[in-house]
């Protein structure tokens, strides 16, 4: 397995307080990873710099043989590394088809004069993305709302919908950020359900912020803690629940584990 | 809570539309009615006050919708009568010195207001939108002055006087009423672009940063390309309609363009109904003659207008089109 | 549109006696910066309706009509005047119309007025407002472009002057005035050699006049300021411990700056006036503005006052309310007017191409506790 | 044309000049700063851009205006009239007209532009166009070598001066106002805090709004007093909190003195209008390289 996701000494510091202070990990091609770690632990910041959305102060991150350190979200997204967020976040306004087929119009490249023209490149592009739309809809099993107004669908369907149009992206690698949060026990189960299909059946890697120790140890093969803006370990869901270290960590941040 | 669930029962017809049927099929529609709207001045062309209003209805359309344009991507620009002065002053510095062809003048026009739009977006863009506010504002400030300091070339306060009319193929639209059967048929281009450009991926990417610009850029939507882009084409409209207006008055001064005028746009856009076509056609077609109801009576005008305002923010968000949603609305719950 | 229409019919409809009517219509500034003259403006054009309608209506041909005006403020944007001249010419079909304020304004307007051969009385200061191919516009004031030279002469000669600084708002009207009186001052052997323009609604004048003031002037000129602007150069002035002469050489307000400037500060300043306070015409004309309207009335009011009643007898003797050829040429033939500003006439042809200018005494006059004190009496050629 | 000032033509005392351009530049921003702070403030708890906030100066100016010409009241207490009646109207108008808009930026800050004109026409139909003046509060000038300096506006300095100590212990000091501070920076951190923010809304508002009718207030005895006085002002208080970083107070603070001074300084060097284009281009070069102001950290 080739690496897809390097992380390289990566910091970043908010008027002089560090969030994040010199991570460095690797995700292969096909690997679920896990960051977890207590509130403040620096892990959004992280997520927030590798998709883009945040400049690191210093470090690096190579995603697929390319530095995108410092690149927009927008740009960041094109080469395959697309996010999700922590609370709902969609087209309250629109369909859940409309939803989807905004994701997937990342790489739809047709000039506007040509959109406006209507040219035939323009129509075979824009069928293909039907498609692609229609795929995303039967992955995520949101086939039957397509018409349904975002806004109005509950909770659990809108972050279905926020994954949903992620993948419209077309990406190898989807960063989650609390994909567990707000969702009850069987939501849970079911979104961990669907995040095994994507990289069993769609080969899509997967990293993943999460508080949910379940959902984390039952899909993750590797995890990363972070405490205070370090990682403090790595390993396999059995070694991190063995490190002296974590439990350390978390036994002085009892809460936020259970969360 | 009935208005927010009536406007998004609206929503869900119009944006199912746009995503499901081939570009084109709702012209079918619009452009009749469209057409009848734009005919019944010329019902009225015994009387050429009317078709003066006419006139001025259909450039404040161009000029509103390059605003609503620029508004759908989220933001709100406070320097929109510049940049129709500024396609003004390039056609009639064009027409007057250089004695260019009418066409070329306002190419010209609309060339100098994309390139200053561009460059400008390109610096303000980058930053929170609070900044695009404070900034086209003090732009909009800035474009007054400088036109007022432009010596010979501007005619300083004076403006620029005795603009020959505007003239293509040969044929000159010195009357008011052919000058309407111009303006008309460009406010109608105008808005047959938008309804266009609004079904294509682009225009619907550009209505995601509207909506939900951190989602947007996430997913591949270039916050700043998108506004720049909208930015961009907005103030096209915009200094199309000021290149078009200076040959109908035959005369531009800085006055004509300071942010009283800004302001009158957002007023008429807010009023019409943001986010859909049809709201910028409603708000210039209601707020262009109104002041005539209080022409010796400017302040209590103005009182009105912040009151009504408010008020349709307050319960009308979507503008005046928002009423159409609500009947539509209430007619279809059983 | 049709709530106009509706609106209009309601119009007509109230005043549909049977008398006949004659419209004037009047685009004047009535909000914003050039209020304080747009009221002046109509007020001496309603006024001056009401003699004619005292009297039972204006005897043209025989036939009464009665007078009646119809007013719409341009906002002083000429855009705006546009719309409003529209408005009068085709839409209230009226053949008179007094105004606009502004230069802008008046130059954007005169297409229209001479395409319809509608007869304007404007108070625009620009000379491009008259001309041989504007034969429908009149203007009933005197401008800088009269006054300014005569009396530059003599205020330079009796009070001896030499350096002038001005403050003129950065728009037409201070534009043109700050050039004509450049050319003015320097021809009575003084200089115009500090120029500041400033953004109309600037109140900090105080800059400004440091750098005037280090410059060593004489006097200060607040011709073309807006009243209010000029108490205030003149309050701000004194304030920073200037004591030469304050001069304005037009644009008659003296109540206003002294309201904004004060007593004392305003004490000594020379002002152009059209009134000589002896004139009891004037005196009469002021009481009845004032019971009217309960303003004090601006010194540009009189002019607009005669100009409307020799507009009216100008329809009267051409014998007709619609044949604006015959009423214009009436206009231009009317001799030795008795105005209550004095004895007027028609000047002009050298200066714009058309005698459509008048010629009215004026006065050169002292601020002292407020009162305006006459220290010269002026024509267009000299003051005595 | 640019008209730029050379000196050939007179003989200029520049100890004078700059002197007095300094000094004036100094009042002029104090003004500033009241604007722009109170501008902040409002922008700073409620996200809104107050177009309204240059009526608020021009409703601070009629009021003491009709405070000490009709109902003969000092000074002083017009001040303090202004400021509580501002601070009440900013509270209703907060919890009549702004509470709708909380959390929807761009319809606040059209709202507030409603405002203005409900306000400004308001006052045009009460007062009449026509510029009104209220009596110096002091009359007299003091010298400093060449420098004059009008009493009037030493006033208004020492006043200015009072009104500020007063805002920075309230802020500083006091339960309301560290909570108005936390509110400023960070909302939801403040929630976390159990400050009520429902509270915090009017308060910030009124607060903000009357700082801007204290200006008007003070600046009234020494400008003019009209229904249209509002516009320059506003347009300064954008400018300051552009180049001071919005809602940095130390960044207004630090940028409306800067403005005062280049004016003032400017001005005997370059026509005003000149002097205004440069300072706008000085704005977007700021943009450019120091878009969180002059204070502020560097970064989006």
């Amino acid at each position: 397995m080739t690496t897809l996701l390097k992380i390289d000494g990566l910091s970043k510091t908010f008027g002089g307080l560090a969030a994040v202070r010199d991570l460095s990990f690797e995700l292969k091609e096909g690997e679920i990873v896990g960051l977890i770690g207590p509130n403040g632990a620096g892990k959004s910041t992280a997520f927030n710099m590798i998709s883009g959305s945040l400049t690191p102060t210093a470090g690096k991150i190579t995603f697929a043989g390319e530095d995108i350190t410092g690149r927009k979200p927008s740009h960041v997204v094109k080469h395959g590394l697309a996010r999700t967020f922590q609370s709902a976040t969609v087209y309250l306004k629109s369909t859940v088809q409309e939803n989807i087929y905004r994701g997937a119009l990342c790489h739809f490249d047709i000039p506007v004069w040509a959109q406006l023209a209507q040219t035939s490149a323009y129509k075979a592009a824009r069928q293909k993305i039907r498609h692609e739309v229609d795929k995303v809809l039967e992955i995520t099993g949101l086939a039957p709302y397509r018409h349904e107004i975002a806004g109005e669908l509950a909770y659990g369907h809108q972050k279905r919908i926020g994954v949903a149009i992620g993948l419209a992206t077309n990406p190898r690698l989807l960063l989650l950020d609390e994909p567990a949060a707000g969702l009850n026990p069987e939501e849970c189960a079911e979104f961990g359900r669907l995040l095994k299909t994507l990289r069993d059946e769609h080969r899509i890697s997967l990293l993943f912020v999460e508080h949910h120790m379940a959902l984390v140890m039952g899909t993750c093969e590797k995890i990363i803690v972070l405490v205070q803006g370090q990682k403090i370990a790595q390993g396999t869901a059995e070694e991190i629940r063995n490190s002296p270290a974590v439990i350390e960590a978390y036994l002085g941040a009892d809460e936020d584990a259970h969360a | 809570m009935n208005v927010s669930t009536m406007t998004e029962n609206h929503n869900k017809g119009a944006r199912t539309r746009a995503f499901d049927q081939a570009p084109g099929n709702a012209w079918k529609a619009w452009i009749p009615a469209l057409l009848v709207l734009f005919a019944i001045p010329l019902l009225l062309a015994g009387n050429p006050f009317y078709i003066h209003l006419a006139v001025l209805i259909c450039l404040n359309i161009i000029f509103v919708n390059g605003l609503a344009l620029i508004n759908r991507t989220g933001q709100l620009s406070f320097c929109h009568a510049a940049f129709m002065g500024m396609g003004a002053y390039a056609a009639v510095i064009c027409t007057v010195r250089f004695q260019t062809p009418f066409l070329i003048s306002v190419s010209a026009g609309v060339a100098v207001s994309m390139l200053a739009a561009y460059l400008l977006g390109a610096v303000i863009l980058r930053l929170q939108g609070v900044y695009f506010v404070l900034v086209t504002f003090c732009f909009g400030e800035l474009f007054r002055l400088v036109m007022l300091e432009g010596g010979d070339i501007t005619g300083g306060a004076n403006g620029i006087a005795n603009i020959p009319p505007a003239r293509l193929f040969g044929f000159t639209f010195d009357s008011k009423l052919s000058f309407y059967v111009l303006a008309a048929a460009c406010a109608f281009l105008s808005i047959v672009f938008l309804i266009a450009l609004f079904k294509t991926p682009k225009g619907n990417s550009l209505d995601a940063v509207g909506d939900n610009p951190d989602l947007a850029e996430a997913s591949g939507i270039s916050i700043q390309g998108s506004q720049t882009f909208a930015f961009v084409l907005g103030s096209a409209f915009a200094g199309f309609s000021g290149a078009l207006l200076a040959h109908y008055l035959g005369f531009v001064s800085p006055e004509s363009f300071n942010q009283h005028i800004s302001v009158a746009a957002i007023i008429m856009l807010v009023i019409g109904g943001r986010g859909s076509v049809l709201g910028p056609i409603l708000g210039a077609l209601i707020m262009t003659p109104l002041p005539e109801l209080f022409r010796s009576a400017i302040e209590t005008q103005n009182i009105m207008y912040g009151i009504t305002l408010i008020l349709v923010l307050k319960f009308l968000p979507m503008g005046l089109v928002g009423i159409g949603a609500k009947l539509r609305g209430k007619k279809g719950q059983p | 549109m049709k709530k106009i229409a509706i609106a209009g019919l309601l119009c007509l409809a109230g005043t549909a006696f049977a008398q006949e009517e004659l419209k004037i219509g009047a685009i004047v500034t009535l909000s914003g910066a050039g209020a304080a003259w747009g009221q002046a403006m109509l007020y001496a054009t309603e006024l001056a309706a009401d003699d004619v309608n005292a009297k039972g209506g204006l005897d043209v041909g025989g036939k009464k009509y009665k007078v009646k005006v119809v007013p719409y403020d341009d906002k002083y944007q000429a855009g705006e005047a546009v719309t409003a001249a529209n408005r009068l010419v085709f839409e209230d079909k009226v053949k008179y119309i007094i105004g606009p304020v502004g230069s802008a304004a008046a130059l954007a307007v005169t297409p229209i007025v001479d395409k319809n051969k509608v007869v304007m009385l404007t108070l625009g200061f620009t000379d491009k407002a008259l001309g041989k191919d504007k034969a429908f516009n009149f203007r009933p004031n005197l401008t800088t472009m009269e006054t300014s030279q005569p009396q530059i002469n003599w205020i330079v000669k009796a009070k001896n002057i030499k350096k002038v600084g001005g403050l003129f708002p950065n728009d037409e009207t201070g534009q043109q005035i700050a050039q004509d009186l450049e050319k003015a001052y320097s021809k009575a052997g003084a200089q115009l050699n500090a120029k500041e323009f400033f953004e109309r609604e600037r109140v900090d004048m105080m800059p400004l006049l440091t750098r005037m003031m280090a410059k060593g002037i004489d006097a200060i000129e607040l011709d073309g300021n807006a009243p209010g602007t000029a108490g205030l150069i003149v309050k701000q002035a004194r304030e920073l411990g200037f004591k030469g002469f304050i001069i304005r050489s037009g644009g008659p307000a003296t109540p206003e700056i002294v309201n904004v400037a004060g007593n004392g500060a305003a004490n000594g300043m020379l002002v152009n006036t059209p009134i000589n306070p002896a004139n009891t015409a004037v005196k009469a004309y002021s009481d009845r503005y004032f019971a009217k309207y309960k303003k004090r009335m601006n010194g540009f009011s009189p002019a607009f006052y005669d100009g409307t009643h020799m507009l009216l007898q100008a329809m009267s003797a051409a014998g007709t309310t619609t044949d604006t050829d015959k009423v214009r040429v009436a206009l231009e033939n009317i001799k030795d007017f008795k105005g209550i500003l004095g004895t007027l006439n028609w000047t002009g042809a050298e200066v714009y191409g058309a005698a459509h200018q008048i010629s009215a005494p004026f006065y050169i006059a002292r601020v002292q506790d407020g009162q305006e004190v006459i220290e010269a009496t002026c024509s267009l050629t000299e003051c005595k | 044309m640019i008209r730029l000032r050379a000196f050939g033509d007179t003989a200029v005392d520049f100890t004078f000049l700059i002197g007095q351009a300094l000094t004036n530049g100094l009042i002029i921003g104090l003004l500033y700063l009241l604007m722009a702070i109170g501008f902040t403030l409002v922008f700073g708890v409620m996200r809104v851009v107050n177009f309204a906030h240059g009526e608020f100066y021009m409703l601070g100016a009629f009021s003491a205006y009709v405070c000490v010409t009709k109902l003969q009241l000092p000074f002083l207490a017009a001040v303090l009239a202004t400021f509580i009646l501002t601070l009440v109207l900013g509270w209703i108008i907060e919890v009549v007209v702004m509470k709708g808009f909380r959390g929807e930026e761009l319809n606040g800050m059209i709202a507030t532009i409603g405002l203005a004109m409900i306000l400004q026409n308001g006052a045009l139909m009460i007062f009449g166009p026509d510029p009104q003046s209220m009596p110096a509060v002091a009359e007299g000038v003091v010298s400093l070598g060449p420098v004059m300096l009008p009493m009037s506006r030493l006033y208004v300095v020492a006043f200015s001066l009072v009104v500020l100590v007063l805002l920075y212990g309230f802020l500083m000091h006091s339960k309301g106002g560290r909570a108005l501070r936390a509110v400023v920076q960070d909302i939801e951190i403040a929630n976390a805090q159990g400050i009520r923010s429902q509270f915090m809304y009017p308060l910030g508002f009124g607060i903000g709004v009357a700082l801007a009718a204290v200006a008007g207030a003070l600046m009234a005895p020494v400008f003019s007093v009209s229904p249209s006085i509002g516009s320059t002002p506003l347009l300064k208080a954008f400018i300051v909190v552009i180049l001071g970083g919005l809602g940095s107070i130390p960044g207004a603070a630090l940028a409306a003195l800067l403005l005062g001074v280049f004016e003032s300084v400017a001005n005997p060097f370059m026509s005003s209008s000149f002097s205004d284009m440069l300072l706008f281009g000085f704005v977007i070069l700021m943009l450019i390289f120091r878009p969180s102001g002059l204070l502020g950290k560097a970064g989006r």
